[in-house]
């Protein structure tokens, strides 16, 4: 029944719209009197070209993996979680708590402590709106909005006054102890036999928000509280005539997608920055709803994105540290990906439709 | 306008409404190929034809809510270009559409001036509107109160202002698509008396519908559209429901539910003062007292929005109520949390909702996936902690086999099958899980009559499986056809019971209006 | 507290609430149209940009006032674009207008002033200076009334005025006239003015560009009336406080008043601890102190407000043919 | 070739960054040298940037701000040939690591001294960005300039907020300031990046004084703003640059001693500043060189004997 080939729309629509939004870029590259091949090729090979590039791609895209997650699972759910944002940022003091207050033996150890830290702080910090939403309909957008900001200043005030080392200048947690090191791609795949680079910060976590997608499909499509999920997301009067309980489906849909943003902190503040700073989600919450709805909520999608994302990040260090593009023009590319491939993907979509319609006529 | 002026209009000789070669296509599927009619002013024409047959797309064509791919349209005689509703608003041409175009939460004066105001200004459109509105009101009958808020309004209600949002506009040509689909039978009569009244002053009409009697009593002539074809137009007179039926189907219909005497067995179904309070706080059922047996179809008729519908809510278990229910002698929580939909269906209730789209479907789901729909905790359909989406898609093959679901493709999603398939889809989840009690409501609300046979042979089947059947109807010809005993609701109570073999529409019409014993 | 208080933290209030109120309005007027706006943030950033530049360039803050409309009813098209035309996703265009605002202005900036991505500082009739009302200097001394007229009602920029006019203004519009009725309409059911006859394209955009014009507004009044002059980033959170606020009541004209005096109220005491501490009886650190606003938000929604049910047809294209 | 790391404020950030920024820029306009530079985006660029750079064979590596410590702390091991500068930063113990540190409490002092002579009511403002220990440095020690001049002084001291907005949120520090006067306060400083370019305006409107930051603001409102808190991170990058690789890593402080930091007098606040003022505070700036005057450093030990937070 459709118009278009599975291909022409998975393959070819979205490759047309990054197009475009290349092609825009490069016009604005231009504009402020740059080489826009060179920057091109500069981001690819930055961003992909080597396993240094490849490491820090790959470490931004385990960071919008899971607040994309996150906000997709609610998405299914019909709720609409900004929240990310603070959840992320809770999932970092679960993390800190977890490293700091407790003598892990091993890394391995330590890493099923964290994440489980992580996942119940984002989880709790998602509670509150989920609960209000369920019980006294406070819309969650709103809830979720105020609980960011909530969270910026719960965490200011902890890391200035309670959690900050002693005579130290930075708004930070003490460094985590050696222990709870996590290794690295390279330290996980030298024992095999592959180089990758020591310094990129993509470590084990990756592996974690990759599982995290398959946990997330698996979850959606394959499981009753999944299709429970989805059904409530679609229709609620029709979940109710199926006794899918709305109450309980808000709040499950929102632990998990709490978790799964919580869980971003064990890449960002365990994996890379070994110590919780005061800015450790930069936004990462806010990227995953960009993520997401360019995914179109589907686990692999939303692969896609946040390793498109990921390289427009890499990419983008690599353009800044080697040229005087300024950092503003990297969020404008940002943009323009965001509005091409996610919001204007229809002005590519229905000619093509039209054009294939016009084949299928011409041959059949 | 006057008798006067209308009356000239009736002696040209030209058709108030000829389409030439109409031909649309939606994406890849042809809805309307190559489709050529005509309509002679000051007459009723009536469309009949499947679900999906491209009857609503040919009219929404006429209307300017699509555009067609090919084809000429003349009005009296004039080719026009109806490229938007605009345009054929002015060629006096106005629509009720099967789904209502209204804004819900509107009142009905607002929306009978959307579009059509005078000025920039609301008031002096408002009080022009009042105005004319009672004149009409006077003219047809038309009652309806001006101020009320659309959602408060019954459907039969919501049509009335669909019907003077057309005639405000001046409308000369009155398209009606499946008018009576949601209407009892009072309010359906009450339509036809105004079409008639309208027909009388030369206005031309175009009623579709799937109601071989409301086509035999009201239409002067009539069309047989097939699969996006025009098979047949007809004088009325000259033909007969049999003849129409199989031109539009291809085949030879059954139009009588062939059903032997019940025999009933044990309670399975008992309701001792039950009271339904909706979430509003208004009381919606008021204390009632049923039974169903085993073997027997107990049909509850009743005018829309007499508790029916919280009735059928509290039974399948999405809305609380107080009083006392049991089920095979067990009693059943109407509060809480065992009170849900999926402990309904545990204690062996089966569900038809009335509105298939809005509660029985997941309109995005596939075919497979509404085939669990409520079932999906059921552990034939899991394998350890996951849902066994193959045995749930074979179950579904097997479902539609059984049920003739058209096509028979489970992975298709459920917004792309026609109503009567929809409907099919739903019945075959609930009737095949063969169930104690099956309670089922509109079962053939807006499909074809091809597939009403089809349903309710499948219901008295299942009856004569010896299981209780609760059927909620606002068609009396159907209750009457197919329930073994019928109650009959009124404002929140029941009015009284009758054997169906001994009561005819008369009588249950009056118990309906809240009349009688 | 005493009075002076009261009235220096209701002045403040005023001032806060004023870019929310008109971001809010914006938001009203396309979301009851049925587009979903989460880019006021950005229209606002853009317009604060523009105004602020070509004020800078011109001298005259009245072109900078047109500029700021101008840029933010261009993004405003792009919306439009994305969501009306092309039936796109309209959170996610919301989301790159915000970011290529963001982006944008600086780059902008800095190319013409090389100022860092800021503008110069606005001077003169480059500014909105404050008007003082008739006689509010001689009434100032009658005791209660004097100086709520002084101080509170008179002495804002006259964009604080057009923002308060607005509201018995959108109010009127969405209510009192042809073109709110449609407008209403097309946010519940755009097929119902798509039969009657009315465009509902025509419509969208036109609620949309409206949407556009308030949103400039906004913006240039943190530029060029609250500021003198551009700031990166300098919409700080407005436009989603806006959003929020728009939900809180209830895509109302007059409760977007009430909601946006009350996030205002809640910014103004933010900035006087003093008067916390004075009411509460504890002194609330700084960082918490900042977060009190957002738990109160929380609270009275929890507890006062009920559901928010958005126009039924917000967020979604209206597509006839699937 | 040096490099230059710029903080997440940016290099336009009306404070140190820009001031970093505006030293490297003399630097290569006197020489004509050539240096690299990258404003981060995100904390992971941090290790990123110092890595590459490093390899790139820059040198020295100069990074602005405290948040650099830890980053550098761990990649300096890996290029022992490099000198990484940290400005704000601490990095002990490590041995190709320049830090140089800002006695910001000490201009902080003197620019208290001169707001309390100046304040007409009795009381004065601070107004700081993002509440960080930095930022109450600052406020610790203008507080204690204030009491040194006047014990009975009041200083209202506010934040502007727990997000990165705070350093980028004029209007918030326009309506600061307002809070600030209706208290009394008749002299503001601001130590809050973007921020403060608000505080200055509404202080310029509302007829009372300001004190600007890092860089000389007396000349964005002539005539209003009673003088600068200067913080010459321009001179430190400068002088850095100059010397190139021949820079030798260790500790470098940047104290009234050492003209690291001090406050701005000129044209613009001339009129502003009498001799009376000018002499006291000279004298203030003379005990503090020589020791015999001690400004609390509030990141000593997290407290301020003249202010709480
Ligand atoms: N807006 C649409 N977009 C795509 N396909 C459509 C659309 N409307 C109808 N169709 C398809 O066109 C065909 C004709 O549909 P139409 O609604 O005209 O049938 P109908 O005769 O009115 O059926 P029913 O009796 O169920 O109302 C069907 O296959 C339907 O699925
Ligand atoms: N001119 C006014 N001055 C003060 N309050 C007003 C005024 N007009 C309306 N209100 C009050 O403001 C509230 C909201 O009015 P508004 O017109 O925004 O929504 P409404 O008409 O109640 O809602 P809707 O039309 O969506 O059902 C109402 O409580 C109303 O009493
Ligand atoms: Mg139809
Ligand atoms: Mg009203």
């Amino acid at each position: 029944m459709e118009v278009m080939p599975k291909w022409a729309e998975v393959i070819l629509v979205p490759l047309i719209s990054l197009l475009l939004a290349a092609i825009l870029s490069a016009l604005v590259i231009m504009a402020i009197g740059e080489d826009p091949i060179a920057a091109v090729q500069l981001m690819v090979t930055g961003a992909l070209g080597s396993t240094y590039g490849w490491g820090y791609t790959l470490y931004y895209a385990t960071n919008f993996l899971f607040t994309g997650l996150a906000v997709s699972v609610a998405f299914h759910a019909g709720l609409f979680n900004i929240g990310g944002e603070g959840q992320a940022m809770l999932g970092g003091l679960g993390v800190a708590l977890m490293c700091l207050l407790i003598p892990w033996p091993h890394w391995t150890l330590a890493l099923i402590g964290a994440s489980a830290g992580a996942a119940l702080f984002g989880a709790a910090w998602a509670a509150i709106p989920a609960y209000l939403q369920a019980k006294r309909g406070s819309h969650i957008v709103i809830t979720t909005i105020m609980f960011n900001f909530i969270a910026a200043a719960l965490l200011n005030y902890l890391l200035v006054n309670v959690m900050r080392p002693q005579g130290s200048m930075d708004p930070a947690s003490a460094r985590f102890p050696e222990a709870v090191h996590l290794p690295t791609l390279h330290d996980l795949l030298a024992p095999i036999g592959i180089s990758f680079s020591k310094a990129a910060p993509a470590n084990v976590t990756f592996l974690i928000a990759v599982l995290a997608c398959v946990l997330v499909w698996f979850l959606l499509w394959r499981t009753w509280l999944g299709y429970e999920i989805r059904s409530y997301g679609k229709s609620e009067p029709a979940a109710k005539y199926a006794g899918i309980s709305p109450t309980a489906i808000t709040m499950i849909a929102m632990l998990i997608s709490g978790g799964l943003a919580g869980m971003m902190a064990i890449n960002n503040v365990m994996g890379e920055a070994e110590r919780l700073v005061l800015n450790a989600v930069e936004g990462a919450g806010f990227i995953g709803i960009a993520v997401a709805l360019m995914g179109r909520s589907h686990p692999f999608g939303v692969f896609l994105a946040a390793v498109l994302f990921g390289f427009l990040y890499q990419g983008g260090a690599e353009l800044a540290l080697w040229t005087n593009i300024p950092r503003e023009l990297i969020v404008v590319i940002q943009a323009l990906v965001i509005l091409f491939t996610g919001a204007l993907d229809n002005m590519v979509r229905m000619p093509l439709e039209r054009l294939f319609l016009m084949t299928r006529r011409g041959s059949g | 306008m006057t008798a006067d002026d209308t009356s000239g209009r009736q002696e040209t000789a030209a058709p108030a409404i000829e389409l030439k070669g109409i031909s649309k296509a939606f994406g890849p599927v042809q809805a309307n190929k190559d489709i050529s009619i005509r309509v002679m002013p000051g007459t009723i024409h009536g469309i009949i034809g499947e679900n999906g047959a491209g009857k609503s797309t040919l009219m929404s064509i006429l209307y300017g809510f699509y555009k067609a791919d090919k084809g000429e349209i003349f009005i009296s005689g004039q080719k026009t270009e109806i490229p938007d509703s605009q345009a054929a608003i002015a060629a006096g041409i106005g629509m009720v559409f099967q789904h209502f175009k209204l804004v819900e939460n509107f009142t009905v004066l607002e929306n009978i001036i959307l579009g059509a105001e005078d000025g920039g200004l609301l008031k002096p459109s408002l009080s022009k509107a009042r105005k004319t509105l009672l004149e009409l009101e006077h003219e047809y009958g038309l009652n309806v109160d001006p101020d009320a808020v659309i959602e408060d309004l019954g459907v039969g209600m919501q049509q009335r202002v669909e019907i003077l949002k057309a005639l405000y506009r001046q409308a000369d040509i009155l398209i009606l698509d499946e008018p009576t689909g949601v209407l009892t039978p009072a309010e359906a009569d009450q339509l036809f008396r105004i079409l008639d009244r309208l027909r009388a002053e030369g206005k031309t009409i175009i009623l579709i519908t799937h109601k071989l009697r409301e086509i035999m009593e009201a239409t002067d002539t009539v069309s047989v559209m097939r699969r996006g074809e025009m098979t047949a137009t007809v004088k009325t007179a000259d033909t007969s429901p049999a003849e129409l039926a199989e031109l539009m189907v291809g085949r030879k219909v059954l139009l009588r539910v062939d059903k032997t005497p019940a025999t009933p067995g044990d309670v399975i179904l008992d309701i001792k003062g039950l009271r339904v309070v909706d979430d509003a706080g208004v009381e919606r059922v008021k204390g009632i007292d049923l039974q169903v047996r085993a073997g027997e179809i107990v049909g509850i008729a009743g005018v829309a929005g007499n508790g029916q519908s919280e009735l059928l809510e509290v039974l399948g278990g999405y809305a609380d109520g107080t009083g006392e229910i049991r089920v095979s002698g067990q009693p059943l929580d109407l509060a809480g949390k065992r009170a849900d939909g999926r402990s309904r269906r545990a204690r062996g209730i089966a569900h038809v909702p009335e509105d298939r789209q809005r509660e029985g479907l997941i309109m995005d789901f596939s075919a497979w996936e509404n085939t669990a729909f409520g079932y999906h905790r059921d552990p034939s359909y899991q394998s350890g902690v996951l849902l066994n989406n193959a045995a749930i898609r074979s179950d579904t093959e097997a479902k539609m086999q059984r049920f003739d679901v058209r096509p028979p493709n489970p992975a298709l999603a459920a917004k792309n099958f026609s109503g009567g398939n929809q409907q099919k889809i739903v019945l075959a989840r609930e009737i095949e899980r063969n169930p104690d009690l099956l309670l089922i409501g509109q079962p053939t609300r807006g499909v074809d009559i091809g597939a009403i046979e089809f349903i309710h042979q499948q219901i008295v089947a299942l009856r004569d499986k010896g299981k209780a059947i609760l059927l909620v109807s606002v068609e009396l010809e159907e209750i009457l056809a197919l329930a073994d005993r019928v109650a009959v609701m009124f404002d929140g109570h029941i009015m009284g019971e009758r054997q169906s073999a001994e009561t005819d529409e008369k009588e249950l019409g009056l118990l309906m209006a809240g009349v009688g014993s | 507290m005493d009075f002076l208080t009261l009235i220096q933290l209701l002045d403040s209030t005023v001032r806060l609430a004023t870019p929310l109120l008109l971001a809010c309005l914006a938001g009203l007027f396309s979301e009851r149209a049925g587009i979903f706006d989460i880019g006021l943030e950005g229209k606002m950033l853009a317009a604060a940009f523009f105004s602020a530049a070509i004020a800078a360039l011109t001298g005259s803050v009245w072109l900078g006032l047109l500029a700021g409309i101008a840029a933010s009813m261009g993004f405003s098209l792009l919306h439009g674009l994305a969501s009306i035309t092309f039936r796109g996703n309209q959170l996610i265009s919301g989301v790159a207008i915000n970011f290529l605002a963001a982006g944008l202005t600086v780059l902008i900036a800095q190319d013409w002033f090389s100022q860092g991505g800021r503008t110069p500082s606005l001077m003169g009739g480059a500014r909105f200076e404050p008007i003082t009302l008739p006689f509010a200097e001689n009434l100032g001394t009658v005791p209660f009334l004097g100086p709520i007229y002084a101080e509170l009602i008179s002495g804002h920029s006259i964009l604080v005025y057009i923002a308060f006019l607005t509201v018995p203004l959108t109010w009127w519009i969405l209510f009192r006239t042809r073109f709110g009725l449609r407008l209403r309409a097309v946010g519940e059911n755009p097929a119902a003015v798509d039969t009657a006859g009315v465009s509902v394209v025509g419509l969208r955009y036109a609620a949309v560009m409206i949407c556009g014009m308030l949103c400039g507004i906004a913006g240039a009044y943190l530029s060029t009336a609250l500021q003198a002059g551009f700031v990166k980033d300098m919409s700080a959170g407005r436009g989603f406080i806006a959003l929020a606020a728009l939900i809180f009541a209830k895509w109302r004209p007059w409760h977007a008043l009430y909601a946006t005096l009350l996030f205002g109220l809640f910014g103004a005491l933010e900035t006087r601890p003093d008067v916390i501490q004075a009411i509460f009886g504890i002194k609330v650190q700084g960082a918490l102190l900042g977060a009190l606003p957002y738990v109160m938000t929380v609270i009275i929604l929890a507890g006062f407000v009920g559901k928010a049910v958005p126009p039924r047809a917000g967020g979604e294209p209206y597509v006839k043919e699937r | 070739d040096p490099a230059l790391i710029f903080d997440l404020g940016g290099k336009f950030d009306k404070s140190f960054n820009e001031s970093a920024y505006n030293g490297a820029q003399r630097w290569a306009d006197e020489t004509g040298g050539k240096y690299l530079e990258i404003e981060l985006q995100s904390e992971a660029q941090r290790e990123q940037a110092l890595r590459r750079f490093a390899e790139a064979g820059a040198n020295p590596v100069i990074t602005t701000g405290f948040a650099m410590s830890d980053p550098i702390a761990q990649v300096a091991p890996d290029y022992p040939d490099t000198i990484f500068v940290t400005i704000d930063g601490w990095v002990p113990d490590q041995e190709n690591v320049l830090t140089i540190g800002f006695a910001e409490h000490e201009g902080s002092y003197l620019v208290g001294m001169m707001a309390a002579m100046a304040s007409k009511s009795g009381t004065v403002g601070f107004i700081g960005g993002m509440d960080v220990p930095l930022i109450r440095k600052f406020a610790c020690g203008y507080a204690q300039g204030v009491k040194a001049v006047n014990p009975d002084a009041t200083v209202i001291s506010n934040m502007t907020g727990t997000t990165p907005a705070a350093w980028n949120d004029p209007v918030k520090g326009s309506e600061l300031t307002k809070a600030q006067i209706s208290q009394g306060a008749d002299v503001v400083f601001a130590a809050a990046g973007g921020t403060g370019v608000g505080v200055l305006q509404t202080a310029a409107d509302e007829g009372i004084l300001s004190v600007g930051v890092d860089s000389n603001q007396n000349p964005l409102h002539p005539g209003k703003v009673l003088t600068s808190m200067l913080k010459r991170v321009d001179v430190a990058v400068y002088d850095i640059m100059k010397a190139g690789d021949d820079v030798k890593p260790g500790f470098r402080a940047m104290s009234l001693a050492d003209e690291g930091v001090d406050y701005a007098l000129d044209e613009n606040n001339a009129a502003l500043v009498s001799d009376d003022m000018k002499a006291k505070v000279d004298a203030a700036k003379a005990s503090i060189v020589d020791g015999s005057t001690a400004v609390h450093d509030y990141t000593s030990d997290d407290s301020c004997p003249a202010l709480s937070f």
